[in-house]
């Protein structure tokens, strides 16, 4: 028990590292094409991290995230576009998504969390698809499916202060959500996921608990889809798509579920290999048909990492760590056996 | 591969200094012009992008009579795929902008993807020529002075429809998508037809993916107009349910736009329709678009130029025409006054960007759709070639 | 003194069968009643409308005088009406320790804690760590609840019950499945519950030795209805239970 | 040589856990062989590699003269060995007929008699027919779980703690129950009840830490308090 | 009145497509409890293969057989490569079938070209009975019929044989109905493939009632067939059957007195179900 403090620390080093690692890469490379990319790649990381608090967490699927995302996205473009491009109306357009958004998840979730695992998917599936034919046609507000330009505030337009907010924001939402996880409330989170009605039973009110989670993924999502409609200065009902929903589903399961580094690990890998692989297509012709390649990366990572990337890594440690220690675990156990008779 | 441009790394560096040394000629001769071309080259609309690209190469050869260059400057093509994703768009465009140093952006296959790039052309100051997106607000209210749009727009479209079919007196019903790209196409072409002393008598709108129309036609039946003008995009179409329940025997004649020719091939059930066509290779009548034709065919092994195909041709013979007009200086401020009214000869014959906002007026044409013998799908046949003028859209920006 | 449990009439139906039938019961406070009857008597739905798993047809469940008709079994537990399972009933991808943990936190109230890591709640770890002891289970104490075996698993079980600390502990089959060897050392555990005098059990088993050795009473439900209640020795003693329940077996 | 069943030197790992370490073991035909140990001595996983279910990674296991160590566990049952595992298996959503009938082979005269026995048995299983599997008692559900394999004709029928949540005069049944199979199959028992045990059986095995540690007659072990005690804890 | 019958046919006959579109969905999704993400590429190869044969040979009836044929075979290939290492395991099967589905697509446009293929209803079913004001299209009567026929099918199938319990047991508990005897397995992949096979079909039938076979349609029907299986009740037949005539028959009425309400129909459909019977519409205690 007292050795676990001193790995935290040992991979806050290694976590420490990586954030100095990206926020010097603009520099290094020297190119907006990928400044904006990992400026995606971080949006994208901050969407399936709050996917994972409840899929991975809390054992909830949702077809309909995309919904969190949009109001976030739609909020802030409404509300820039306005009342003017300041920072203060950004920062207030966040917040007005982020309460939007946990009204929603608390109205819904109050209606249909209680339903098991495929129905409350198929119920986030037909809200969000509400939502999209609301931005569509609600068109004096969302100028409907073709959407709208707005203009970003002044010190975002420069991209790489841009940047640095979105891995600011990543950083932050990270060491949170990781907070939120591993306290009392994260194990009860995971109580809920393994046994509900067992979860019950020691007393837990399991519905508030995943209203709450519902809450917070819905919050952090909404935060992305404000960054992600400044980092675009534009907004259409595409955020609102099943895409958007499954690109978060996919990022969380690739990284790994249950793992706050597994969304952003699955983050890089989509959105790093999509842009790789569209760009192969236009170099090689055997590639016109890329996404025939992405999909089976997709297969592979299923094959290769049934735990997704993060989880199945850290099994394989665990069993290589366990049979280095089998030899010497098998003899202390023989010895206690004999103590005991 | 003939998309791409290779060995520009030593040219970056020059072009980027373009911006501040663009007024100086000296360097003229060895500097490239670089042009970015954002188009879908996969999803659902690929074969919308894949009719820009070619249209594009075969116009800046014809443009430039084969040389690929312009005021002895070589003119280099980049190709981004924007995979008709809003998020893509931007990330392509900004790559083209940045990492490529292009002179001219030109996109794209979405309305979507192209509402997101346009800010970039204006933080940038480059030019960007819009084809084939159509969404009016791109001209309209999202407009900024460094866009020019080749393609016509969903207003300009809906003139070419109501001069079609509408006159005095005529009662006419729409049937349309529940969403934007429909209820614009109506509104237009509402305001149209009734400019022209027409009735619309009913306005139908069905959801795109629905697999039932019949609800949708029956209230038209119901409401006994002479014409159904349809706004329809996407493969799932009602054509097929429109001739099964015998409209036309009903006596309403159907109108609509004549789309590309892949998706013609659905329209046998409405041979005889009149209405209005963007392009068709038999329609204009003008030696652009038979060179157009016969190098497509001589190119493509014998397929001819589709309904984007003479958009991309255009959107590079305006960037050629401007940039003779600069001398072949690419700065996106001195293009602009120079590109505000100007005439270029198309594949669609002459062109003018309007001052005001900048959409190419250009020739549309009233049509019926027919059998014809050496054509397995129904043809747009000429009834009239509407002039630029007839067709112009309001300004909106 | 006012019973600290008590049914008045309670009675659950599933389609037409009746599967508890109108039973009144009470017991005082520090108690120790088990319950017996032939399989599918009651017992277990008996449990379940005591801790709030199933809502009684007819009748109710009152504690310490309280009606709990409008309490959910969350809210039981909170009163103070713990329960273990007879079908096991664990977080089964949760190592042994933290599945106790949960059990503890609860008890502790620990509970929308939000913004504090885990480990700064040691009292919570330690005390799991003791219940293990108790139970026998300090040496799988790290192993994934679903690699225990069956009678593993039932030690786990009480174990999560004992952490929970209610003043009621209701105990369905405790001991099924566990093995000769540490069935005393159970019950050992129970028994020491017992004498320290601070709780109210209610135990289901099939075992008569060891429900004589420990209770103040029993009590025999018969397809759902009370068949009889009373001292250890006026039951076995009783001849309608065992022709019903205990055939020739009683006493060996 | 009238073994039905002999395990030689199986070991099984389960993941990476080294769980069987060397199981020896004979099953005598029409006879009932108790399986005995503490809890976690390997008891279960002894009858799962049997099954097949959690293959053996090393020794062989015959049955009925067959190396069936590499089968598939369908292939096992087939050839004749019938399962009450120990968390019982039931179908949850399924009803009672239809838990027995996804169990029966083949549906023949002789098996539709062996079901009216079996009914006659565990009349609560009759009673509730048409229930769901889940819904069940403890016990009932014991009762179907045996019910289930009992009614195909096995050799062999493998049977994981029967009494246990079973009332005084069901186990009277069972154990009635098992004297009279005994007469077409050989049973391998695992039993912690070990009035049960003692009763039934005529050889017993015992297992602490995954191995064989002694087997023999049961009548030996009834006498021999000293093993009784040391792993058992009883005597 | 003539107007009601005419929506209740049509809303009928969409309902039956849909039907069939969902039926295989209700084996591989309801019974054996696979998020099959990647049965809309089932049912465009089914299109596909079957449309273009049809065209070559100018047979409707070889075409249907082909597409079932294609069914078969591509899930016999799916089974094996891509479901059987996810059983039980919704998450993974979310993933690796999204990436399946996305090689399915793509590949449509490989083999097939990427447009879009026009298709004709076969002469002998095209056209229409026109009787007074009403308009009964001919193919849409042949859909009910199919329907209906395959419908008694199924059900036959899952009613007379021990073949729907097998597979139900098998989702519960693998291990024991190995245990009993039973070779899942190969249970799970006949059934799939009968799954992927009615997809096929649906495929091929849906071709010539919308004209046209493109690759994108197959993930629009797929999320269709979701939200009729989930409303009519997970796994059961005669929940999809009637689920699906509902879908069909809400879309038809809605369209025409409710037009605002007609695109979010399905979805609010679904919603109410969940609130209000989240079971499903049509599950009856027994099986
Ligand atoms: N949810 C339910 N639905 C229908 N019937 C049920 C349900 N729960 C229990 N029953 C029935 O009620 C009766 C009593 O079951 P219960 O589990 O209380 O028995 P029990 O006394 O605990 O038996 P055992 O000693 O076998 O555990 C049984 O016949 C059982 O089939
Ligand atoms: N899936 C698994 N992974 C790791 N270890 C396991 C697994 N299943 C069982 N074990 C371990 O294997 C050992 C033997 O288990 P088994 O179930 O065979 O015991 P048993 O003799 O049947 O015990 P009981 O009497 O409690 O049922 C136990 O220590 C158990 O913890
Ligand atoms: C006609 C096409 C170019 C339409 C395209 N979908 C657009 O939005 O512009
Ligand atoms: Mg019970
Ligand atoms: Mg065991």
């Amino acid at each position: 028990m007292l050795k676990q403090p001193l790995i935290l620390s040992k991979m806050n080093l290694v976590y420490a590292v990586v954030v100095g690692v990206m926020a010097v890469l603009p520099f290094v490379l020297d190119s907006r094409t990928m400044t904006i990319l990992l400026t995606q790649f971080c949006i994208f990381a901050i969407l399936a991290m709050s996917y994972d608090i409840l899929l991975g967490y809390t054992g909830i699927i949702s077809f309909g995230h995309a919904m969190f995302f949009g109001i976030g996205a739609y909020t802030t473009a409404i509300m820039l576009s306005d009342y003017g491009p300041s920072i203060g109306i950004f920062a207030a357009s966040i917040v007005v998504g982020i309460v939007l958004s946990a009204i929603i998840s608390v109205i819904s979730g109050a209606l249909t969390l209680r339903l098991k695992s495929h129905f409350y998917a198929m119920f986030t599936l037909a809200v969000s698809g509400l939502f999209l034919v609301l931005a569509e046609k609600w068109r004096t507000v969302t100028k409907g499916n073709d959407g709208f330009t707005f203009r970003a505030p002044e010190l975002f337009r420069e991209r790489l202060y841009f940047y640095f907010l979105v891995l600011i924001c990543l950083v932050v939402i990270f060491i949170l959500l990781k907070r939120i996880v591993a306290s009392p409330f994260g194990k009860v989170l995971v109580a809920i996921r393994e046994n509900e009605q067992r979860t019950r039973s020691l007393g837990f009110k399991t519905l508030g608990y995943k209203i709450i989670a519902s809450v917070i993924a819905g919050s952090v999502a909404s935060l992305a889809g404000s960054l992600y409609a400044i980092s675009l200065r534009f907004v259409n009902t595409s955020v609102l798509t099943m895409d958007i929903t499954l690109d978060a589903l996919m990022m969380t399961i690739i990284g790994g579920v249950g793992t706050l580094i597994g969304p952003i690990i699955g983050a890089g890998v989509i959105e790093f290999a999509q842009h790789y692989l569209s760009g192969l297509a236009r170099d090689y012709p055997i590639f016109e048909r890329w996404i025939i390649f992405f999909g089976i990366l997709y297969i592979l990572a299923v094959i290769f990492f049934p735990r997704g990337i993060v989880g199945t890594v850290s099994m394989r440690y665990h069993e290589w760590k366990l049979k280095k220690g089998q030899k010497t675990k098998a003899s202390v156990k023989l010895r206690e056996k004999e103590i005991q008779r | 591969n003939s998309d791409s441009t290779d060995g520009d790394d030593s040219s970056t560096t020059n072009s980027a200094k373009q911006g501040e040394s663009g007024t100086t000629e000296t360097a003229a001769s060895s500097t490239p012009i670089k042009v970015g071309v954002l188009a879908s080259l996969t999803g659902a609309l690929e074969s919308y992008g894949k009719q820009t690209k070619n249209g594009f190469e075969l116009g800046l050869e014809y443009a430039t009579d084969g040389t690929m260059e312009v005021e002895g400057r070589k003119i280099e093509v980049v190709w981004e795929d924007t995979e008709t994703k809003p998020e893509v768009a931007v990330q392509k465009a900004t790559k083209l902008l940045e990492d490529d140093a292009v002179d001219f952006l030109v996109g794209s296959s979405s309305s979507g993807d192209t509402l997101a790039v346009l800010p970039l052309a204006e933080e940038y100051e480059k030019i960007m020529i819009v084809e084939p997106a159509v969404a009016d607000s791109i001209t309209g209210s999202e407009f900024n002075p460094y866009i020019f749009r080749t393609a016509r727009n969903s207003s300009q479209d809906a003139y070419a429809a109501a001069a079609a079919i509408a006159g005095e007196g005529v009662k006419i019903a729409t049937f349309a998508p529940d969403y934007s790209f429909g209820w614009d196409g109506v509104s237009a072409f509402k305001a149209a037809a009734e400019g022209l002393g027409a009735e619309i008598v009913l306005e139908e709108y069905a959801d795109p993916a629905a697999t039932d129309f019949t609800s949708n036609l029956q209230k038209i039946i119901d409401a006994k107009p002479d014409f159904l003008f349809v706004v329809w995009a996407g493969a799932n179409s009602p054509w097929n349910q429109i001739a099964d329940l015998k409209l036309q025997e009903k006596g309403i004649k159907i109108s609509t736009g004549a789309p590309d020719i892949i998706a013609l091939q659905f329209m046998e059930p409405l041979v005889g329709m009149e209405g209005f066509s963007v392009y068709h290779h038999t329609l204009p009548k003008n030696e652009v678009n038979d060179w157009l034709v016969e190098e497509h065919k001589a190119r493509f092994n014998g397929e001819v130029p589709d309904l984007f195909t003479p958009g991309g041709f255009t959107a590079a013979v305006a960037i050629v025409e401007a940039l003779k007009k600069s001398g072949g200086d690419a700065d996106g401020n001195t293009l602009i006054p120079l590109m505000e009214g100007m005439s270029f000869e198309t594949p669609k014959g002459t062109m003018t960007f309007r001052e005001e906002d900048h959409q190419a007026l250009q020739a549309m044409y009233a049509i019926r759709l027919e059998k014809v013998a050496e054509f397995d799908y129904p043809v747009p046949v000429l009834l009239r070639e509407l002039l630029p003028e007839e067709t112009e859209p309001p300004i909106l920006n | 003194m006012e019973p600290i449990l008590k049914t008045n009439n309670l009675s659950i139906k599933f389609g037409e069968h009746k599967a508890v039938d109108s039973i009144n019961f009470e017991m005082t406070a520090k108690q120790f009643k088990s319950i017996i009857g032939p399989n599918g008597a009651g017992k277990t739905t008996f449990f379940n409308l005591i801790s709030g798993e199933l809502e009684p047809t007819e009748g109710d469940v009152f504690f310490k005088g309280q009606s709990l008709r409008k309490k959910s079994s969350v809210d039981r537990t909170r009163l103070g009406i713990g329960r273990s399972f007879q079908i096991t009933n664990v977080f089964p991808n949760l190592t042994v320790l933290e599945n106790v943990r949960l059990a503890v936190q609860s008890k502790r109230k620990v509970r929308f804690h939000m913004l504090n890591h885990f480990l700064k709640y040691k009292e919570i770890t330690n005390e799991a760590i003791e219940i293990l002891e108790q139970v026998l289970l300090t040496e799988k104490m790290h192993q994934v609840a679903n690699q225990l075996s069956h009678g593993e698993k039932r030690k786990l079980e009480i174990g999560m019950l004992l952490a929970l600390d209610t003043e009621i502990l209701l105990l369905d089959e405790p001991t099924a499945g566990m093995s000769l060897e540490e069935v005393p050392a159970i019950l050992d555990v129970i028994r020491s519950i017992k004498e320290r005098g601070d709780k109210t059990i209610l135990l289901i088993e099939h075992k008569m030795d060891m429900i004589i050795d420990l209770s103040d009473s029993i009590m025999v439900l018969f397809n759902g209805a009370l068949l009889a209640d009373g001292s250890p020795e006026e039951i076995m003693n009783n001849e309608t239970v065992q022709q019903a329940y205990l055939g020739g077996l009683a006493y060996e | 040589m009238n073994n039905i069943l002999t395990l030689e030197r199986v070991e099984t790992f389960i993941s990476q856990y080294h769980i069987l370490q060397g199981i020896n073991f004979e099953a005598k035909a029409g006879e009932v062989s108790v399986l005995l140990g503490r809890n976690g001595a390997g008891k279960t996983t002894t009858l799962r590699t049997i099954m097949g279910l959690t293959p053996a990674s090393k020794g062989v296991i015959h049955f009925d003269g067959k190396d069936i160590t590499k089968m598939t566990p369908y292939d096992i049952a087939n050839s004749g060995i019938g399962y009450v595992p120990e968390d019982q298996g039931i179908f949850g959503q399924l009803t009672v007929e239809e838990n027995m009938k996804v169990a029966i082979r083949k549906e023949t005269n002789a098996t539709m008699q062996k079901q009216a026995y079996i009914l006659e048995l565990f009349p609560d299983l009759k009673k509730f027919w048409k229930k769901q599997g889940g819904n069940l008692s403890g016990g009932q559900k014991q009762m179907l779980a045996m019910a289930r394999a009992f009614v195909n004709d096995s050799k062999l029928l493998l049977i994981d703690e029967p009494s246990k949540g079973l009332a005084p005069i069901v186990i009277e049944k069972v154990m009635e129950a098992i004297t009279e199979m005994k007469k077409h199959t050989s049973i391998v028992l695992v039993e912690q009840n070990f009035m049960m045990a003692s009763k039934i059986g005529d050889t017993f095995t015992l297992i602490d830490d995954g191995r064989t540690v002694q087997s023999g007659e049961m009548q030996g072990l009834i006498e021999d308090e000293q093993l009784k005690r040391k792993y058992l804890g009883i005597g | 009145m003539e107007l009601i019958i005419s929506l209740a046919i049509n809303g009928l006959a969409t309902g039956m497509l849909i039907f069939l579109l969902a039926a295989g969905l209700t084996l591989i999704f309801g019974l054996m409890d696979v998020l099959n993400f990647a049965h809309g590429g089932l049912f465009v190869w089914g299109a596909y293969t079957g449309v273009f044969t049809y065209l070559w040979s100018n047979s409707f009836l070889v075409g249907i057989v082909v597409a079932i044929l294609t069914g078969l075979v591509l899930g016999f290939i799916t089974e094996k490569l891509i479901i059987k290492p996810v059983y039980g395991n919704h998450v993974q099967q979310i993933l690796i079938t999204l990436g399946f589905m996305l090689v399915l697509q793509e590949m449509i446009k490989v083999v097939f070209g990427p447009n879009g293929v026009p298709v004709k209803v076969p002469s002998y079913l095209a056209g229409s009975w026109q009787i007074g004001d009403l308009t009964i299209i001919k193919y849409r009567i042949f859909i009910i019929i199919v329907g209906f026929a395959l419908f008694g099918v199924l059900y036959f199938i899952l009613n007379r044989t021990k073949i729907g319990l097998v597979v139900r047991a098998g989702v519960m508990n693998r291990e024991m109905t190995q245990a009993l005897g039973i070779n899942i397995k190969r249970v799970f992949l006949i059934v799939f493939m009968c799954g992927a096979a009615l997809a096929a079909l649906g495929g091929m039938l849906m071709a010539p009632y919308s004209g046209v076979v493109y690759a994108e349609m197959g993930m629009e029907y797929a999320i269709l067939g979701f939200i009729v299986v989930v409303i009519g009740g997970m796994g059961s037949f005669q929940g999809s059957l009637m689920a699906a005539i509902l879908v069909g028959l809400a879309g038809s009425f809605m369209a025409y007195y409710v037009p605002f309400l007609s695109v979010a129909v399905n979805m609010i459909l679904m919603a109410s179900v969940l609130i209000f019977r989240p079971q499903g519409l049509f599950t009856v205690a027994k099986g």
